[in-house]
């Protein structure tokens, strides 16, 4: 269980947002709504333990995430706006050297399936230098097929997919919670995602 | 668990090969600014050996810094440090695994070279061993230290400059007692005690600079 | 007392200019400093108040 | 419930009371140094190898032990500060800096114009000032780095490492001048062994010294107050205060 409590966030010397608490369970989604410059992603990277909030805590089954790091960063796959993956390396390459940096060991016929389901397999052996915007953004997402972690955060994982690719994505978020998983996203896409309780929250600037 | 060390340094080593003339920068780098010096000095050959251990050193100094900021600029921009620091794994060893990474790319090369330029400055075999050896237990301390700059400075307007100015002052120990000791060997003395000491560097820097280097991370990552 | 008249004061043994320059630079970043501040401070609460009115 | 008291001491609260603190320590330091100045020009004997020169031992080397009292304090309060992500503390470190780095380059100046007459030259390697110089371009990698950051946070923690850094590196840079300095067979006049340490003039340095220390304090808050205003800029107290300052 993820629980939040009293957290702000200053940057510079601007408030993005104070008193934000939630609790999310096992099978919820949530999702962080906010116009641009609200501090969606702030949220997110202080909920990744990315970033210190100015006030408030961070706690996974009880217990703050500064202190246990290790056992919570075993169980959150982060994926932000920025994809992670090495221009001059393959997609595949990509793949396996981040899920086993996240400690899954990952041969090439199972990551081959993940990129598969994305709709990336062909692009598996080629550098993703060369791939489009929205490929590398399939590569990256690729990720969610090959972790075992229960807790996702994802920060626009909608953008630059067409439907098809959306579909799917959310198809597999919706596979996550019915497993007991928890996500939290941030997206501006109206996108049905099927999960055991939806909440929402709304950051206002 | 400990393979994700492993991990990182294989990824890099394959980034430098496919990437590989940007490895080839520093070494010319190195090989310029140590040609220099007849050329600003006169070839008289006197002076040339008794000023080589410090050019050489400074050389190899230089060339190390310049190639800091590849360091962790690429994994900054593309993202990829990020899933570093929420990897479950101790950053620090990450961290040393990259920097074990640059080493073996930017700070052996000029090692292996070094005896090459050494002999061009009249330079004595026993000198020219004495500087291999001079390199091969300092330069890993320059990587070590250099890293904690490139980390702070990460993201930082003019950080190429900066980092020079944060790191070059804290090298000063590993260049006098690298270059004190090719001195020591040109002078028909024992280098031991100089190379002692740069050992003694290495082995705190090796302690010291991943964690503070993890630190800085997280620092400029926020 | 160690000086005979002001003039073997102010010549100091024939290092007059090392050591009135040395005094002198001390006091002058001693001042400089001083002053840099007081109008580091009356700059910053301008620009405040110049905030603040808008 | 752990109490931070460094984030509970508010700027707001602060600023007026480091205004009270100011003139204490700024009369405290102009009493010291008449008192030093008099005993270092008045009652202290002439040096009978270095003549009147030596006088400049009476800013030198007060400079120069400020000049590393106050890397060490800076460090510390950064420290301080990184530990327990204290605003004040932080701030203060920034503040001492730039007196440090003054206090460095006059102990290099004083050094050289002190070793002209001494040595003949302007400037001599010498293990003293070569640490003084590095000690300075420590003191501007500091300065450097905090200055091109822009979040002022971010700019405090950073500028906090490298400090800790460098306090770990001064004592061995140090060692490894001072190693350098007597293979290459240095300056053969020390300067601060060289002086026979009458007792006036250790009294005089010590007394230019504490004048020197209590100078920085007074300093070092009139610039913490100076970063509170700048970065405080749009809180509402530095707006009401601006207003009343001056309308």
């Amino acid at each position: 269980m993820l629980m939040v409590q009293g957290l702000a966030c200053l940057r510079g010397d601007r408030l993005l947002f104070k008193n934000v608490g939630f609790e999310l369970n096992a099978g919820g989604l949530m999702y962080v709504l906010g116009e641009n410059g609200s501090g969606k992603s702030s949220l997110l990277r202080i909920l990744c333990g990315l970033l210190k909030p100015e006030e408030g805590g961070v706690f996974w089954n009880g217990k703050p995430i500064d202190l246990d790091t290790d056992i919570y960063q075993a169980d959150l796959t982060y994926i932000g706006h920025l994809n992670g993956l090495k221009d001059d390396l393959t997609a595949l390459e990509n793949l396996q050297i981040s899920a086993r940096l996240a400690g899954n060991q990952v041969d090439d016929a199972v990551a081959l399936n993940s990129l598969a389901a994305i709709g990336v397999a062909r692009c598996a052996n080629l550098p993703v230098g060369v791939l489009s915007q929205g490929q590398k953004r399939r590569v990256a997402l690729a990720r969610l097929w090959l972790t075992r972690s229960q807790l996702w955060i994802l920060d626009e994982p909608f953008a630059a997919l067409d439907t098809a690719s959306v579909d799917v994505l959310a198809a597999r978020l919706g596979e996550h919670m019915s497993n007991g998983g928890m996500t939290i996203i941030t997206t501006h896409q109206e996108v049905t995602i099927h999960a055991q309780s939806t909440q929402t929250l709304r950051l206002s600037a | 668990m400990n393979d994700a060390w492993l991990i990182i340094l294989k990824r890099d080593l394959l980034l430098a090969f496919r990437r590989r003339s940007d490895v080839a920068t520093t070494l010319f780098f190195f090989l310029i600014v140590s040609s220099l010096f007849p050329l600003g000095v006169g070839p008289e050959v006197a002076v040339l050996s008794s000023i080589a251990p410090g050019v050489l050193w400074v050389a190899a100094l230089l060339a190390g810094m310049i190639s800091l900021n590849r360091l962790f600029a690429a994994d900054f921009t593309d993202g990829s440090l990020e899933q570093m620091l929420i990897a479950p794994q101790p950053l620090a060893l990450l961290v040393l695994a990259k920097i074990l990474a640059h080493w073996l790319v930017c700070g052996l090369p000029v090692v292996l070279l070094a005896p090459l330029i050494g002999l061009q400055y009249a330079l004595p075999n026993d000198a020219l061993l004495v500087l291999v050896w001079s390199l091969l237990l300092g330069t890993p301390t320059l990587s070590l230290i250099g890293a904690i700059g490139a980390a702070l400075t990460l993201g930082v307007r003019g950080s190429g400059l900066l980092v020079a100015l944060l790191v070059l002052p804290l090298y000063i120990p590993v260049l006098i007692f690298g270059a004190g000791a090719v001195a020591a060997s040109q002078h028909g003395m024992s280098a031991q005690a100089h190379l002692s000491l740069l050992a003694a560097c290495s082995l705190l820097s090796l302690v010291l600079a991943p964690l503070a280097t993890a630190a800085a991370l997280r620092i400029s990552v926020e | 007392m160690q000086w005979a008249s002001w003039s073997a004061f102010f010549n100091m043994g024939g290092y007059a200019f090392y050591v009135w320059v040395s005094f002198g630079l001390t006091l002058l970043c001693v001042v400089w400093e001083v002053l840099a501040l007081r109008k580091r401070s009356a700059q910053a609460l301008r620009l405040s108040r110049l905030l603040a009115q808008e | 419930m752990k109490i931070n008291w460094f984030k509970y001491s508010s700027p707001q609260t602060f600023y007026p009371l480091a205004e009270k603190m100011i003139p204490w320590f700024a009369w405290l330091a102009a009493i010291l140094a008449v008192a030093g100045l008099y005993i270092s020009f008045v009652m202290a004997p002439t040096d009978f190898q270095q003549g009147e020169a030596y006088r400049i031992i009476f800013v030198h080397v007060p400079a120069a032990w400020m000049s590393m009292v106050i890397y060490i304090v800076m460090a510390a309060w950064a420290g301080l500060g990184l530990a327990l992500n204290a605003r004040l503390s932080a701030m203060m470190a920034q503040a001492l800096a730039p007196t440090g780095a003054i206090f460095t380059l006059l102990a290099l100046v004083t050094g050289s114009l002190w070793g002209k007459p001494m040595w003949g030259a302007w400037w001599v390697w010498d293990a003293r000032l070569t640490s003084e110089l590095i000690l300075l371009f420590l003191y501007l990698g500091f300065i450097a780095l905090q200055s091109s950051i822009d979040d002022p946070r971010r700019a405090d923690r950073a500028g906090a490492l490298l400090a800790l850094v460098g306090v770990v590196n001064v004592p061995i840079i140090y060692f490894s001048v001072k190693w350098w300095n007597t293979l290459h067979q240095g300056s053969s006049i020390n300067m601060g062994a060289a002086p026979k340490m009458a007792a006036t003039m250790l009294l005089g340095m010590l007394l230019m010294a504490l004048a020197f220390w209590m100078y920085t304090v007074a300093v070092a808050l009139m610039r913490v107050r100076c970063i509170m205003l700048e970065r405080e800029r749009s809180a509402d107290w530095v707006k009401a205060l601006s207003l009343g300052a001056k309308s």
